[in-house]
């Protein structure tokens, strides 16, 4: 692989840029795999590139319907952080975030991740409690964030309004070291770095059978042709119910549409992300200076990567509320993806009741900002059949009641 | 007893629409089998009207009923006769199963009128506020703004709106924002 | 921004008066059930690309659960009826079969 | 130069000249200009800078489509950036600012970035900047933010000086756009006696067809304008609205009209702008089509524009963008252009007609005019730094080696032209390519689909890629009538006009001018201007493997830019395809999103802002709490009194003050908010049994019981006092956050599981105003007020009583969330401040004081009450705090059972509610965890508990709380740690939870 350098783009230059390689080889499917991942997002390409780097598996298919990149990973709103209450969601997004640090590094393609700081508001009695509960646990779970005042809020988000009438800003939880990356970046990082591992990434390639025999899967039937593996990983944010039924067994899940929306590029004037779970909104401004705003999820079953306008209004009042400049801002753009809600809003990463087949869903909002965490699980899990970053995440813990709620400490999970 | 204070007083505003808080109106929230002619019966004694169809209002000199929902409604009495209808109701339908309280107090009761009452309207409910769809004796609950509410319209042409309590406040803040002097949209 | 129409008070709802409530026709399970069977009704839930069977709730209306049949790929509304069912209709499985012949549900087809 | 013409301008009024200021230079225009024609009527061709390179650019398009002219508009609180200088009607006074450069347009240090141009490729950012690692947080990234970014933030302090409105609206037909096609199509659907709605984005209708001439029904398009709108404006069935743009397409029939109401009068009364949520049986998108650029080089030097907007200026607004013109074409319509000009006096130089053969009849008039025209012409490469100064030509089928050198300051240039499928698009509409007009029209056959199941949206007009006038009227006839069917009603025979109009020649797709440039000239070939992506771009990123048009967009960013790749779209994709040799319609098109073009957020935020943007619950003794010193608290909706804090004292003081008061005299407290729902029925009693984790059922008329809420899931969801009213009534009382969910949560399984059973639930919780009577002399001040028995005797410990006290009808409970001898006390809401009032003066000789929340979770932990919210968290059941007593062991079924005989919930072994004694007598942190013996497999500490509240307490002076610790109830006198996210670790003994008169005895007398 020709390294990406500041001296290699000089190079180029001087030839007109005629010598740069494929980024990622786009190779015809063999026969058989040692293992089979469907779905090339985030997810998909970070356990495979683990599988290869931590475990030496290199002889694997990524397998993806559409372009790789072109789900939830592509269309979302960028943020990174590991400010999560509960251990094991702590774990696996702050293990995400320890990697995204060097990814750039490591993948030798610039994701640029930014850790500029992430802010989530405090704008009633009930959340500061829940923050102030959040920082002493990530305080024992090795995340650095703190409890910060409403004056050093002002000093870090000049734009803010500390006393809107509604919602006074009583304080924030801040994690200086989380941040946003460029999301498209982390798919195509990883995909170079596994197509030149000798995986095969193969796109436009859409799985319409899983072939079980004796309780094991033999392979896929795919729109290029059958091809076979030992095992399998799904990791298909919006199609994993569909997927696991072809395999013979069903997920607690449902699928529901998340919007968001850029405003026009402007100078930059917020540093920062700024989460306000209370008034449901959450802005960061993009390298490109793009405002980018995130608000919630239909209540509804939907495939069609289209949301409801009035989630949009609900969540740039408050943006408005919360920023009052943002009112003279445009919207450029809205989209929506399709995320896979649990029973208790939080992954599944686990292996299934399909002796070698492994899945890796139900992401729900949360799903960017996990991806190199989630991929080096994965890749444990299908290696050795155990991570401790998984664990907590199976299947099962819905049959005895175990959660992992995000939920209770004012937190919602974006 | 003092006498019983409403949530604004009174309060007022006139842009392209007028709104005026009603002040205290009796209310009852019946809940039982509209098809029975007991429950009939009860509601005309106690308000004079016969049982609306779904999503009309009945009003008579004395008070009126609004269709709720198949198993309830809205009876509009003085609302210093409420006590004493709310007796003789529970009374006339201690054979069926019905349940008849007092909300007078619950609510906050609005009067919206004016050329650009259809108009003020409109900006804050996702209803077809146009003459054509909307007249007079229909009854909708809806969402209004961020709040639900209820309201119908009358042969004067005057809206009768009806909220919580405790939100009357901004109920009437947000009519009178909506009827903004210089808003007219022209349309109704 | 949807709309769908209640079937007990007749009004075509828009979506923010209405509040959704997730897969229909759920049994429920209490105490004497096992524990697959009590998982499966707390969080097992049909997520289909395409007829769906939901619960909704005229919220900011009349108050009212009711039943939709709707297609998740599309958004069609195949119809709205009573939530007092255990089952769909069969005027609504017909609305179904004209417009998605071969759908199925349960042992419904 | 550019400047005004002496005559023409169909749309500005000589006699109303108006004054502005474009980076602080005074100059004038005339009403019915936009902003960019009174720029160029004053020589200001170059408006702005490019994105990357910050290139010189200059105003190419004259409508919704302009990717360069966006300028910095208005001052203080009324300061907007990126504002489209050909969409904004100009105003005496408007002041714009030009963006994107530093220190000024002329002279922009950024522009090294256009020196650099060659190194700096599509993506290159993607393979530098990587090290050392912390430069991107530090170095690489500030600089690459501040040169990126397009107009000037708006101040941080800014608070917006207009107001904005929303407004629902109902059609049976919508048609977007008042061109010639929108005006027949609504006239056509308005017959059949439907209700339509028709939006115009701009002050005008009639669109392009005054500007590009033949005749409607045997008059002039203008004449023919006039009369249907006066026509469609005489039919009340038929709503005009011109200012109000199509911005997007939902689900189900639902469509946004963006209405700039007094963008062109900046401060007058009323509101800036007004969002329909129109609501649309069917949608007709009669939005035009936008010209394409050419692909040559130098096609970005300011002075170089499409073909129609040069038409357009001169028209519409009598301004010339220059004295010497090249014009350069792949089909007929340029020579529109070229005849427009030399018919205004302004020398067009050169037609260069990319078609071997040239065009038709318009062709043989601009000949006849004297026009030299080229077949088989193009341009190699247009010179001129901030502006056009020589265009060489060459042949269109060569590399570009330069025949002629021709000076000229401007080149009108057109590709041919896209039908606008936005509005069709955004709720899934398909598209196919018509390989004869070379662009994307809608599919007909693949609309989106509504609520029936049917297609909604039909395009009319050259949206549907009808190019010539009668083929527009056609179509849009037949489109307004087929919408007017589609929505139910009986289609009236409209009848097209007759036109004409010069026959047009076929014209020939053209990609790259000429078709083999050189890298060189394909390193200077724009395809988005504003972003500055360019041929060699997209065809860098085709060879790197970025094949997808999606992958292609993101790696180049062609088209992200303001307009959304309006003009660069189909240019990008057919560079695309070109280099991938695949064709257009397999590469395919990304996908188009709302907004048509970008709408202001203070529109979509609509009224809700400061005071209207949430509802404020207020109990009826709202006002008294704020004339008496209420620090507020938002619980929910609503707002609670914190604490009552007097002119020297602080909050904290209050909050002990209240306690000690409340302890030793008499606290009032407005429990209004607490939910208050009537369940009655014959079945109500096994209702209640299963609501609840208690038995209800057998709770004894004039009795009360303090009762317990769970999920299916088993978690704890609500608790509250249930009163039992009479044979088949009860009354629960419900958390304040808890009426609406827990009345919610009981209709849901009486309508949806137990439709069978007779109860009726009703919410009363604001028909009453509820007060806690609370402390030593609670009882005095009732018998003072007097009126009912409120004696030990006749209202002994939870029971309640319906009565009169002070006058007052109420009804009284004994029960007590503090431990102190306490009366609950519900009146008419519309008698609550009055019977506070007499309560507040009853008790002056009782010391009495009114205490808040802060205050009642003191009370309620010195006593070891749990609250929702701190206790509980949605992962907590009952049995974990020590609640198994309020779990009725003798019913087989409530809400909650089932799920806590799980493995999980079941086990012994989880954590349990105890009290928490610092060993110092110091307050525990909130929410802090104490911890076990070392790590866990991820690496983290192990915990064994958390506090769930803690407080100062100032009736035992010292810090209590409560928390779960595993294992809890077993290691009372156990000391364990806590530490604090400040280093300090809180030593705390497990203690019993109950901190103050464990007997009861206070409650009791």
């Amino acid at each position: 692989m020709k390294r990406y350098s500041v001296f290699a783009v000089a190079r180029e230059a001087l030839r007109y840029h005629s010598g740069w390689e494929r980024a990622w080889r786009s190779p015809t499917a063999k026969r058989h795999y040692d293992v089979i991942i469907v779905g090339a997002g985030g997810h998909g390409l970070a356990t495979a590139y683990y599988l290869g780097k931590n475990y030496g598996i290199t002889n694997v298919a990524v397998i993806e319907k559409g372009w790789l990149g072109g789900g939830n990973t592509g269309r979302n709103t960028t943020i990174i952080r590991s400010n999560y209450l509960q251990d094991p969601s702590a774990a696996i997004y702050e293990k995400a975030r320890g990697l995204y640090e060097n990814l750039s590094q490591d993948l030798n393609f610039n994701v640029m991740f930014s850790p500029r700081g992430v802010l989530m508001l405090a704008q009633t009695q009930h959340e500061i409690r829940g923050y102030q509960r959040t920082a002493h646990a990530n305080a024992l779970q090795g995340v650095k964030t703190e409890f910060v005042s409403p004056q050093r809020v002002k000093e870090i988000v000049p734009i803010i309004n500390l006393d809107g009438p509604r919602y006074p800003v009583l304080g924030a939880l801040w994690q200086a070291r989380g941040g946003t990356a460029r999301h498209d970046a982390v798919a195509w990082g990883y995909a170079r770095a596994c197509s030149d591992m000798g995986m095969d990434i193969i796109q436009q390639c859409e799985v319409t059978g899983v072939r079980v025999e004796g309780g094991r899967v033999a392979g896929v039937d795919t729109s290029k042709g059958p091809i076979d593996c030992d095992k399998l990983g799904m990791l298909v944010a919006g199609n994993a119910s569909v997927l696991s039924e072809m395999a013979g067994f069903r997920l607690p899940m449902e699928s529901v549409a998340l919007q968001a929306l850029v405003s026009e590029p402007i100078k930059p004037c917020m540093d920062v992300v700024v989460m306000a779970n209370t008034v449901h909104g959450y802005m960061s401004q993009s390298d490109k200076g793009e405002m980018v705003i995130g608000g919630g999820t239909d209540g509804f079953n939907n495939y069609t990567q289209r949301g409801s306008f009035h989630h949009i209004e609900e969540t740039v009042r408050a943006l408005i509320e919360t920023f009052p400049m943002v009112s003279r801002l445009k919207m450029l753009r809205q989209w929506g993806g399709i995320v896979d809600v649990t029973g208790d809003r939080s992954p599944i990463i686990s292996k299934t009741p399909v002796g070698n087949v492994f899945v890796n869903c139900g992401w729900g909002t949360g799903g960017f900002k996990s991806i190199p965490g989630s991929g080096w699980g994965m890749a444990e899990l299908m290696a050795t059949g155990h991570s401790s970053l998984t664990e907590a995440f199976t299947i099962d813990r819905f049959k005895e009641g175990q959660f992992i709620d995000e939920s209770v400490a004012a937190g919602v999970a974006h | 007893m003092s006498d019983p204070v409403s949530a604004l007083n009174g309060a007022a505003f006139s842009g392209i629409a007028t709104v005026e808080e009603a002040g205290l109106a009796g209310m009852i929230t019946l809940r039982g089998d509209l098809g029975s002619k007991g429950l009939g019966a009860a509601v005309k004694a106690a308000t004079g009207v016969d049982i609306p169809t779904a999503n009309k209002v009945a009003l008579s000199d004395e008070g009126g009923a609004a269709w709720m929902s198949p198993d309830e409604l809205l009876l509009m009495v003085p609302y210093t006769e409420v006590e004493g209808k709310l007796a003789a109701l529970t009374e006339a339908l201690a054979g069926e199963h019905a349940l008849a309280v007092n909300v007078s107090d619950a609510r906050a009761v609005f009067r919206l009128s004016g050329d650009g009452a259809r108009e003020t309207l409109a900006k804050v409910c996702p209803v077809d506020l146009s003459a054509e769809a909307f007249v007079a004796g229909q009854f909708r609950r809806t969402r209004m703004a961020q709040v639900a509410a209820a309201f119908w319209l009358d042969e004067g042409g005057v809206f009768t709106i009806v909220c919580f309590r405790s939100v009357a406040d901004y109920v009437f803040n947000l009519l009178s924002n909506a009827a903004h002097p210089h808003s007219k949209v022209g349309v109704y | 921004m949807l709309i769908l129409e209640c079937p007990y008070c007749g009004v075509k709802a828009e979506e923010s008066e209405l509040h959704a409530g997730g897969e229909a026709h759920l049994k429920r399970f209490g105490p004497g059930s096992s524990d697959a069977e009590f998982h499966d009704y707390l969080f097992m839930r049909k997520n289909p690309r395409g007829v769906h069977f939901e619960r909704w709730r005229h919220i900011n209306g009349c108050g009212k659960w009711f039943h939709a049949a709707r297609c998740t790929t599309t958004l069609e509304v195949f119809g709205t009826y009573s939530a007092q069912t255990l089952e769909p209709p069969q005027a609504i499985r017909d609305a179904v079969s004209a417009k998605r012949p071969g759908w199925s549900w349960r042992d419904l087809k | 130069m550019s400047t005004r013409l002496a005559k023409q301008g169909r749309l500005i009024d000589r006699s109303q000249p108006i004054e502005f200021t474009f980076n602080g230079a005074r100059m004038s225009g005339y009403e019915g200009d936009t902003l960019a024609s009174a720029l160029l009527a004053n020589d200001q061709m170059m408006m702005g800078r490019s994105f990357k390179y910050h290139r010189p650019r200059g105003v190419v398009a004259s409508g919704a489509e302009e990717p360069n002219a966006l300028v910095g508009l208005g001052n203080g609180d009324r300061f907007e950036p990126n504002q489209r200088a050909t969409t904004t009607e100009l105003f005496g006074g408007l002041s714009a600012q030009s963006q994107n450069h530093w220190p000024s347009l002329d002279f922009d240090v950024g522009a090294i970035n256009a020196k650099l141009s060659r190194f700096l490729p599509a993506g290159f950012y993607y393979k530098m900047f990587m090290y050392p690692r912390s430069f991107w947080k530090h170095v690489y990234e500030p600089i690459i933010r501040k040169s990126a970014g397009l107009g000037k933030a708006p101040d941080k302090d800014l608070i917006d000086a207009d107001h904005y409105e929303h407004f629902y609206f109902f059609a049976d037909v919508l048609v977007v756009g008042g061109g010639i096609a929108g005006l027949q199509a609504a006239k056509a659907a308005a017959l059949s006696g439907a209700k339509v709605l028709l939006i115009e984005q701009t002050a005008n209708w009639g669109g392009r067809a005054p500007v590009d001439g033949g005749t409607i029904d045997g008059t002039d398009p203008e004449a023919w304008i006039e009369q249907t709108l006066a026509e469609l404006a005489a039919m009340d069935n038929v709503t005009l609205r011109n200012r109000c743009m199509g911005a997007g397409v939902y689900d189900h029939g639902y469509a946004l009209g963006y209405e700039r109401l007094s963008d062109h009068t900046p401060g007058e009364p009323g509101p800036r702008h007004r969002l329909w949520r129109i609501r649309a049986s069917q949608i007709v998108t009669a939005t035009g089509a936008i010209e394409r650029p050419l692909s040559f080089a130098g096609n970005d030097v300011p002075g170089v524009m499409l073909a129609g907007a040069m038409r357009d200026y001169v028209v519409n607004w009598g301004v010339t963008p220059g004295q010497r013109v090249v014009v350069v074409t792949n089909n007929d319509d340029a020579y529109r252009t070229a005849i427009t000009l030399h018919k205004a006096g302004v020398e067009v130089v050169r037609i260069l007609d990319a078609r071997p053969a040239g065009g038709g009849a318009l062709m043989e008039e601009a000949r006849q005019l004297g026009i030299r025209v080229e077949p088989g012409r193009a341009i190699a490469k247009v010179t001129g730094g901030k502006r056009v100064t020589k265009v060489a030509i060459c042949a269109q089928d060569g590399e570009g080696g330069a025949q002629e050198d021709i000076a000229a300051d401007a080149v009108a240039m057109s590709g041919g032209w896209s039908p606008v499928v936005h509005l069709w698009s955004h709720c899934g509409g398909k598209l196919i390519w018509d390989d004869a007009q070379a662009h994307f029209r809608p599919d007909a056959t693949r609309p989106p689909l509504g609520d029936n199941g049917a297609g909604f949206v039909i395009a009319a007009g050259s949206a549907n890629g009808a190019m010539d006038l009668s083929g527009v009227l056609a179509d849009a006839t037949a489109a307004g009538s087929a919408a007017a069917v589609a929505a139910g009603f009986a289609a009236k025979d409209a009848t097209a006009p007759v036109t004409s109009e010069n026959e047009e020649a076929p014209m020939l797709p053209v990609w790259l001018m000429p078709a083999k440039a050189d890298i060189k000239l394909r390193m200077k070939t724009w395809l988005d201007y504003q972003n500055d992506v360019k041929v060699s771009d997209v065809q860098l990123a085709a060879r790197e493997g970025y094949e997808s048009v999606e992958h292609t967009k993101r790696y180049t960013t062609l088209g992200m830019a303001t307009d959304q790749g309006k003009l660069s779209n189909i240019n990008g994709l057919a560079v695309l395809a070109d280099t991938l040799g695949a064709k257009i319609p397999q590469v395919g098109t990304t996908t188009f999103r709302p907004p048509y073009t970008p709408i202001s957020m203070g529109a979509i935020g609509g009224e809700a802002r400061g005071e209207i943007f949430q509802p404020i619950r207020k109990t009826p003794m709202h006002d008294w709490h704020q004339a008496n010193g209420a620090d507020w608290e938002p619980v929910g909706q609503w707002r609670r009194a914190y604490a009552f804090v007097g002119s020297n004292e602080t909050v904290e003081q209050a909050v002990a003050r209240e306690v000690i008061n409340t302890r030793e005299n008499l606290g009032l407290l407005d429990a209004s908010t607490l939910g208050k729902l009537i369940v009655k029925g014959a079945d109500a009693g096994r209702f209640m049994d299963m609501m609840y984790t208690n038995m209800m059922s057998n709770l004894k008329i004039g009795k009360c019981r303090y009762g317990l809420m769970c999920s299916e899931n088993g978690f704890l969801i609500d608790d509250g006092v249930v009163a039992r009213i009479d044979e088949d009534t009860w009354l629960c009382h419900t958390t304040t956050g808890g009426a609406e969910r827990i009345h919610g949560h009981m209709e849901e399984w009486l309508q949806t599981e137990w439709w069978d059973w007779n109860v009726y639930v009703a919410n009363i919780t604001e028909q009453l105003a509820q007060v806690a009577v609370v402390g030593p002399n609670a009882r005095k001040v009732l018998e003072k007020l007097g009126g009912m028995d409120v004696s030990k005797e006749a209202l002994p410990f939870m029971e309640w009583r319906d009565g009169q006290i002070g006058g007052f009808d109420c009804r009284a409970y004994r029960i007590s969330f503090s431990g102190e001898l306490s009366y609950e006390i519900a009146v008419p809401a519309s008698q609550g401040q009055a019977f506070w009032t007499a309560l507040m003066e009853a008790g002056k000789e009782f010391g009495v004081m009114p205490y808040g929340t802060e205050c009642l979770h003191i009370l309620r932990a010195e006593k070891g009450f749990i609250m929702i919210g701190d206790e509980s968290d949605g992962t907590v059941i009952p049995q974990d705090l020590g609640l198994s007593w309020a779990i009725s062991k003798k019913k087989d079924d409530f809400l909650g059972k089932r799920a806590q005989l799980r493995s999980h919930m079941a086990d012994p072994d989880r954590w349990q509610l105890v009290g928490l004694e610092t060993v110092d007598g110091s307050v525990l942190p909130d929410g802090a965890y104490a911890t076990g013996n070392g790590v866990n497999a991820n690496g983290q500490r192990n915990v064994i508990g958390r506090v769930t509240s803690t407080y100062h307490s100032p009736t035992m002076n010292k810090g209590i709380a409560m928390g779960l610790v595993h294992n809890g109830r077993k290691r009372m006198d156990e000391v364990i740690e806590f530490p604090g996210t400040d280093g300090t670790i809180y030593k705390a003994k497990i203690v019993d939870q109950v901190f103050y008169d464990k007997e009861g005895e206070k409650q009791n007398v």
